[in-house]
């Protein structure tokens, strides 16, 4: 038998001067259930509470309705009370008699029929309601970051920083990802080598980080606080325990035509390799595609001259399992591959370009030893231009509609460093729009332009033609002179746009959380949890979750961190009670609930079920786990069969609050 | 032809709002005093993606002249993506009871973010407006609870 | 013997329909035939028989039985029975002329179901005996006469004239009531036409179906046969045998909650439905193996068991046509026969 | 065909492959047939029938079927491989468990139609060079074969298999179907003439529920209007309102998951035409959602459970053709 309380508030002034509260709090004590009715000034006082608490106790109120302000604004404030008096804060209905009544209309009459239908409606509620409890859920105080670049590094070094143990997932050999591959960084052109690898070291070193390199995620389950982490450790033919980075077997391997993917492939490296000098972890790596021990069992020249007895050919794939509290995604980026644009005779030309390959081509490090020299002949190019927007903003399916952000300023930035270093050499740079927003972007692009006479073009390049002569003719038109240009260059350089990993799609699905068309992974709000998805425990750091240049992505990575700290800081999640719940007898197990759900909180098990003929039936049936549900409701529409339905927000009671309504 | 069953007919507006957009963007309309007719009574759902067809259909049976829907504009769901889903499954609804001859103007799906107070106010407004022209509600409705 | 030429039947209607509530079968645009009341223009089924039985006069599929106005935390209880105005049913089909006999047997035995009595005593059974039956047709296989049909009023055509014969005091009075409109005529022709309709009635497929096997008395070996589990595996469970069954009874009673009260009405009720005699502790027939024989062994066996020996089946054929499976009592009748 | 099917039936049932052979039985009058399930070759060669009047569909029967022991061969027609790849998309079958033949769809026939043009006393039916002879009590009848057509089979959309183990005959293509002219037809009415279409044909609704139980996308454990919990129960129609929410709340459940195998219209036995509601979902989803037809792969997603950013506002209803 339901014993409700309803108390209706005067707000001061506020409800009182256009709604009857007395006249309210009177017809609302006739209705079934109500067992006391009171009006007061101030509900949500001190006093108010009271009187509220007291009458819990005096009449053992199964529910309470409070006719006030928002729920808004002071849902929390009742159910605590509630609470405190002995009652389950999710007996409480707010009727908002306050800002959808007394606020907005003037006729004393109507709004106070008006407030005696709302108050109705949360009576008709809340004699449906349920006490709910929420549920603590443990948090597993470590974390993982997936990506071992700027972005992953950074995330791992501020999380093992507040003292949580991190483990990085880095599918190479190394990490220190795309940054490690760059010369110079913009806008003031510090040596990349120089700012990252320090931190590539401290990651290392860290005693709270633990970086799996040559790995990758293969399964996770679980939920906020408590993921399940399946990693491959990809066989590298190297133990890594005994491997010291000596790089002996690297000047011995006989098998030295294998293409340099560090240097863009630009140059060769062996089949047994160390991508580069300042790798984390110098640990050298066997690539079984070339390897001629691994392909005919003939060779064998690096294990003889391994003095730790590291090289080990026999080694398999191998699993391992690991709990999380929190998940950082940091997959990166690829520039995406300049075949399909036919027009600038990429694979036609070795001169041709990207702007990757441009950083290895200057870099000390890269193949020419920091020279600027054409791929073709070894000669010091004395035109070169370069053509941005390859790809980015693109209307067709062979590029990307975005804008891939980092391009108009690296582009500056290499054509200010060729100038500066060869200054004989002419820049042409093929624009559509230069955008340069950022702390000292524009006037780096200036300083090209006005400094360093950089001959910007605003216009497309509608044909690149490699020339017998060596020359590569470029034919582009410049929209603000209105006229064709022909233009015969040493070298010609891509900013191509740039994707998404191709693993991150294969990873969003593993961790049940959304990505956009072009494979970004989606964060919670865009404008405010722009580091988390929408699947709790689920950071994004970097480049997979849109294009961005390094401070940003450093800026990002932080943020990342710092709200995986303030989850890994708790022992245990409160979950929300209002989630949703399935109703096994009901299930058909159709998938329909799951594939509505934003949080991947549905997961299906086969049950055995007594049947009523005494027969036992396996059916596979959706669950709901509470700690992951946000209880959106989806689900709910979805199942046709009515077994899904959400707690606080069920079929019944919003049904009855329909009926109060239109009666 | 409209029918009119009295001169003083005051449609039952029944209006599902999310709570964190459009429940928060009637609150505003309340804080800034924008008025809108008292036929309208709101029903707090988490998500426009809880409203489920049959509350619709229950609205009309109960005695409702016009449903409307209110969520968050696509693109800013709290949940990421409820409202698409809302959007798929009104869309469909709402031609489905116009197949059945149900008058176009009785049903209605809004975005209504929590700043706009005022695009509350006159939808809400125009739509009470929309169904007062239309009349009581006759082509959906249960005889059995109908008002005496 | 009473009669009416054919050329001034819609005269009659329209004289009785202006006293009285007069329905008849019509036919649908869907080439399908139901129970019309009778206004201007309406025309007499050629139809053999109508989707709908005639049953639902009598025994609506829903029927409100009391009312409860509740305020605040008052509940009023409001009788809604009215005494049922006199009406009329033309053209009612030897089939369902005796399905009342055997819904008679349900609801007008102790307790009365006054619901249905009331409506009973109001209405007047203008029957039309058959000419052109159908291969589903087995009527005779329970013992009625498809050329003689029951009802307080029996009709039947020589082709020129319809003729009346009266069989009941209602009927009696009906005819008093509208005297003017009959001539007397020669019914000659009639017993010729009639003696060749039952010829006709003999030559159908189900015409030597038996009922031997059938009864009380074989009810644990009928109970027990193994028969049902094949015989209901094609069963969708669907209410539509019963739902056109022109003597199917049950009904389950339920409370509709309006804006202002408790409305409390009968409707229909399926044995073939799952949710069937549902209680507390669960369903007693748990699949539809059970449901299904439920169904005829209540009108093969039960019921002949509790009613001297009289069937629950007519014999209309409905559930032959319109079993989207197509099985039905004649198919179970059989398969059970070539047991014994 | 027949002799074909029961031949590989009988095979499959001796070398094992499967222990029991779903198909048709015949019926008493030449047209009643019957879903049936067979466990020998001598029930095969007595009962098995599939001819012009096997129209029912029998991939939902599969799934019971499928969870009792053993393989068991199911033959089906085009439009019924929709409805079981839908079927196993929504994981209500048991694939390993159904050996499927695929065998050559309609245009099947309804006994309804032969009825509604006055023909009684049917004994038999035989079609001969596409007439209809059919045999009844009262002498012989003739119709032309195309008129008898179901209304199921009127506008096939396909006559392609989409999913099957082996074939008998060969395996035809996706139609060019008018099926949507019906709807297309109804859509151009005025709101008031459509209302009262639809007044008048649902009004003969008997909630006999022979269109949800035959219906292979309702197989839910339990359907909401069976159910007292769901606040939409109930067991008769008692107002019209009723009928309305009976049949639009199944039609919402079926979208994107109906694959317009046109049962629920057979077997209702008042000739409401229900499955237009359930074209007019498909007609919709394909143009605002573009082309889907469930149960034509296991993959894509139902468009209700799917989304675009750039989705149509449902004013479009409001917008478009007559009011």
């Amino acid at each position: 038998m339901n014993r409700i309380g309803v108390f209706v508030c005067h707000c001061g002034t506020n409800i009182a001067s256009t709604v009857d509260v007395k006249a309210v709090a009177e017809a609302l004590s006739h209705e079934r259930g109500v067992v006391i009715s009171q009006d007061y000034q101030y509900m949500c006082s001190e006093s108010g509470q009271n009187l509220v608490k007291n009458a819990i106790k005096e009449h053992n109120l199964t529910g309470v309705v409070i006719c006030s302000c928002s729920p808004r604004m002071h849902e929390n404030t009742f159910r605590k009370a509630c609470s405190e008096a002995g009652l389950n804060p999710y007996l409480v209905e707010i009727a908002n008699i306050r800002e959808q009544c007394s606020w907005i209309h003037k006729d004393i009459t109507t709004a106070t029929e008006k407030a005696v239908i709302l108050g109705r409606t949360a009576i008709a509620k809340v004699t449906l309601n349920t006490p709910l409890t929420s549920m603590e859920s443990p948090v597993v105080k470590r974390a993982l970051v997936i990506g071992g670049g700027i972005a992953g590094i950074q995330s791992a070094l501020d999380i093992a920083e507040a003292g949580f143990e991190v483990d990085i997932v880095e599918k190479e050999p190394t990490i220190g990802g795309k940054m490690a591959q760059i010369d110079k960084t913009f806008p003031t052109l510090d040596c990349a080598a120089c700012i990252l690898t320090p931190k590539m070291v401290e990651a290392s070193q860290n005693e709270n980080i633990n970086i799996y390199s040559f790995s990758e995620v293969s399964d996770v389950k679980g939920f906020v606080g408590n993921f399940t982490v399946k990693i491959k450790r990809k066989a590298r033919y190297v133990d890594e325990t005994k491997c010291t980075g000596c790089g002996l077997c690297t000047e011995k391997c006989p098998m030295k035509k294998v293409p340099n993917e560090f240097n863009a492939g630009l140059d060769n490296r062996t089949a047994i390799y160390i991508p580069f000098a300042q790798a984390v972890p110098k640990i050298a790596t066997i690539d079984p595609n070339y390897c001629m021990m691994l392909k005919n069992g003939k060779c064998g020249v690096c294990s003889k001259v391994c003095t730790a007895g590291a090289v080990d050919y026999k080694q398999k794939d191998e699993f391992i399992e690991k709990k999380y509290g929190a998940i950082v995604v940091a997959t990166g980026y690829n520039p995406i591959s300049p075949e399909k644009f036919d027009e600038y005779a990429y694979s036609q030309c070795p001169d041709v370009v990207t702007s990757l390959e441009l950083e290895r081509l200057m870099n000390a490090a890269g193949p020419n030893g920091g020279t600027l020299l054409r791929p073709s002949d070894k000669k010091h190019p004395e035109k070169i231009v370069f053509i941005q927007c390859v790809g980015s903003r693109c209307d067709d399916d062979r590029g990307k509609p975005y804008c891939s952000k980092i391009c108009c300023m690296y582009t500056a930035k290499h054509a200010m460093l060729i100038r500066e270093k060869y200054p004989d050499t002419e820049v042409y740079v093929f624009y559509i729009d230069v955008r340069t927003p950022g702390k000292n972007f524009d006037e780096f692009y200036r300083r090209a332009v006005e400094q360093y006479n950089v001959h910007y073009i605003k216009g497309m390049v509608g044909k690149v033609t490699p020339k017998a002569n060596g020359k590569i003719e470029v034919q582009g038109s410049d929209m603000l002179a209105d006229e064709q240009l022909r233009i015969d260059a040493d070298l010609v350089v891509l900013a191509m746009a740039i994707e998404p990993d191709k693993s991150a799609r294969p990873l969003a699905t593993m961790l049940t959380t959304q990505m956009d068309t072009n494979d970004f992974f989606t964060e919670a709000h865009p404008k405010l949890r722009p580091v988390e998805s929408a699947t709790a425990g689920i950071f994004l750091s970097g480049v997979c979750q849109g294009p961005k240049d390094i401070p940003e992505t450093v800026a990002q990575a932080s943020a990342a961190a710092a709200k995986a700290i303030g989850l890994l800081c708790k022992n245990s999640i409160t979950c929300n009670p209002c989630v949703a719940h399935s109703d096994e007898l009901m299930c058909n197990g159709c998938s329909a609930c799951e594939k509505v759900c934003p949080y991947g909180a549905i997961t299906y098990e086969n049950k055995e079920f007594r049947m009523p003929d005494r027969t036992v039936a396996v059916r596979r049936v959706a669950s709901v786990n509470p700690a992951v549900c946000q209880g959106c409701g989806a689900c709910t529409v979805a199942c046709p069969s009515g077994a899904m339905d959400l707690n606080g927000f069920s079929n019944s009671q919003i049904m009855a609050e329909v009926d109060a309504i239109c009666k | 032809m409209q029918v009119n069953d009295s001169k003083n007919f005051e449609p039952v507006i029944a209006a599902f709002c999310c709570n964190w957009c459009s429940y928060a963007g009637a609150d505003l309309s309340g804080t800034n005093r924008l008025s809108y007719p008292t036929n309208v009574k709101i029903i707090r759902v988490p998500c426009s993606c809880r409203v489920n067809p049959m509350f619709i259909l229950r609205a009309f049976q109960r005695g409702a002249d016009g449903v409307i829907i209110c969520g968050c504009h696509p693109g800013d769901c709290h949940y990421t993506s409820g409202n698409y889903f809302t959007r798929r499954r009104i869309t469909l609804l709402y031609s489905m009871l116009d197949f059945l001859g149900i008058e176009r103007n009785r049903t209605r799906l809004e975005w209504v973010s929590a700043a706009e107070g005022a695009k509350f106010a006159s939808v809400m407004e125009q739509f009470t407006e929309d169904v007062r022209k239309l009349g009581p509600n006759r082509r959906l409705e249960d005889l059995r609870c109908r008002k005496k | 013997m009473l009669k009416i030429s054919l050329d001034r039947l819609d005269d009659f209607f329209a004289r009785v329909a202006s006293e009285q509530s007069l329905y008849m079968p019509v036919d649908r645009e869907d080439g399908q035939a139901e129970f019309r009341k009778w206004t201007e223009g309406s025309k007499l089924s050629q139809r053999l028989n109508t989707v709908r039985s005639a049953k639902d006069f009598f025994f609506p599929q829903t029927e409100n039985l009391v009312d409860f106005k509740i305020q605040g935390k008052n509940i009023e209880v409001l009788d809604t029975r009215e005494e049922c105005e006199d009406f009329a049913v033309f053209g009612v089909r030897a089939c369902d002329a005796r399905s009342f006999s055997i819904l008679d047997k349900v609801f007008l035995c102790e307790p009365v179901d006054s619901y249905y009595k009331n409506r009973r005593e109001h209405g007047v059974i203008i029957s039309l005996s058959c000419t052109r039956p159908a291969e589903t047709c087995f009527c005779t296989v329970f013992g009625i006469d498809p050329v003689e049909p029951e009802g307080d009023i029996s009709c039947s055509t020589d082709g020129k004239s319809m003729f009346f014969k009266v069989n009941t005091p209602k009927g009696e009075e009906f005819v008093k009531k509208f005297a003017d409109v009959f001539e007397d005529g020669d019914p000659a022709q009639l017993e010729k036409m009639k003696e060749f309709s039952r010829n006709v009635f003999k030559k159908l497929p189900l015409a030597n179906l038996s009922t031997d096997s059938f009864g009380g008395d074989k009810m644990m070996k009928l109970f027990n046969s193994p028969k049902w589990a094949e015989l209901s595996e094609a069963c969708i469970g669907c209410g539509t045998c019963t739902f056109i069954c022109p003597t199917c009874q049950c009904y389950d009673i339920r409370d509709f909650k309006t804006n202002d009260g408790v409305k409390r009405f009968r409707c229909w009720d399926s044995c073939m439905y799952s949710e069937f005699t549902k209680m507390a502790h669960g369903n007693p027939r748990v699949s539809q193996l059970e449901r299904f024989r439920q169904r005829f062994m209540h009108k093969l066996v039960y019921f002949p068991s509790n009613n001297d020996g009289e069937f629950g089946c007519v014999g209309c054929g409905r559930c032959l046509t319109k079993c989207p499976s197509s099985i039905n009592i004649v198919k179970v009748m059989k398969a059970l026969e070539v047991e014994e | 065909m027949q002799e074909k099917m029961k031949q590989r039936a009988k095979e499959l049932l001796a070398d094992g492959t499967v222990n029991r052979v779903m198909g048709w039985k015949k019926g008493e009058f030449g047209y009643d047939t019957t879903p049936a399930v067979f466990r020998s070759a001598e029930e095969i060669d007595k009962y098995f029938v599939c001819d012009d009047f096997t129209n029912s569909n029998l991939s939902k029967l599969l799934v019971k079927e499928s969870k009792k022991d053993g393989v068991i061969l199911a033959f089906l027609k085009p439009c019924d491989t929709y409805s079981f790849n839908q079927l196993l998309k929504e994981h209500r079958i048991d694939r390993e468990k159904v050996y499927i033949i695929g065998i050559p769809g309609g245009p099947k026939l309804d006994a309804e139609i032969i009825k509604s043009k006055g023909i009684t006393g049917i004994t038999g039916v035989k079609n001969v060079n596409y007439t209809l002879v059919i045999d009844t009590i009262y002498g012989e009848e003739k119709m032309p074969f195309y008129e008898a057509v179901s209304v199921k089979c009127k506008s096939c959309k396909s006559k392609k298999h989409v999913i099957y183990d082996e074939l008998i005959g060969d395996d035809g293509d996706i139609l060019e179907s008018d099926r949507f002219d019906e709807v297309e037809k109804l859509e151009n009415m005025t709101s008031r003439e459509r209302f009262d279409f639809w007044q008048r044909e649902l009004s003969k609704c008997i909630r006999c529920n022979a269109c949800k139980n035959v219906c292979p996308a309702c197989t839910c454990e339990k359907c909401v209007f069976d159910n007292p919990k769901s606040g939409i129960e109930n067991k008769a129609v008692s107002d019209s309102f009723e009928e309305k929410l009976f049949h639009i709340i199944r039609a919402f459940h079926v979208a994107g998951r109906c694959t317009d195998c046109g049962e629920c219209s057979r077997v209702c036995p008042q000739n409401i035409p229900l499955h237009l509601l359930n074209r007019k979902f498909i007609k919709d989803i394909n143009s605002l959602y573009g082309e889907y037809q469930a149960g034509a792969d296991l993959d894509t997603k139902n468009p209700l459970t799917d989304y675009s950013t750039d989705d149509c506002e449902p004013s479009i209803v409001h917008e478009r053709g007559v009011e």
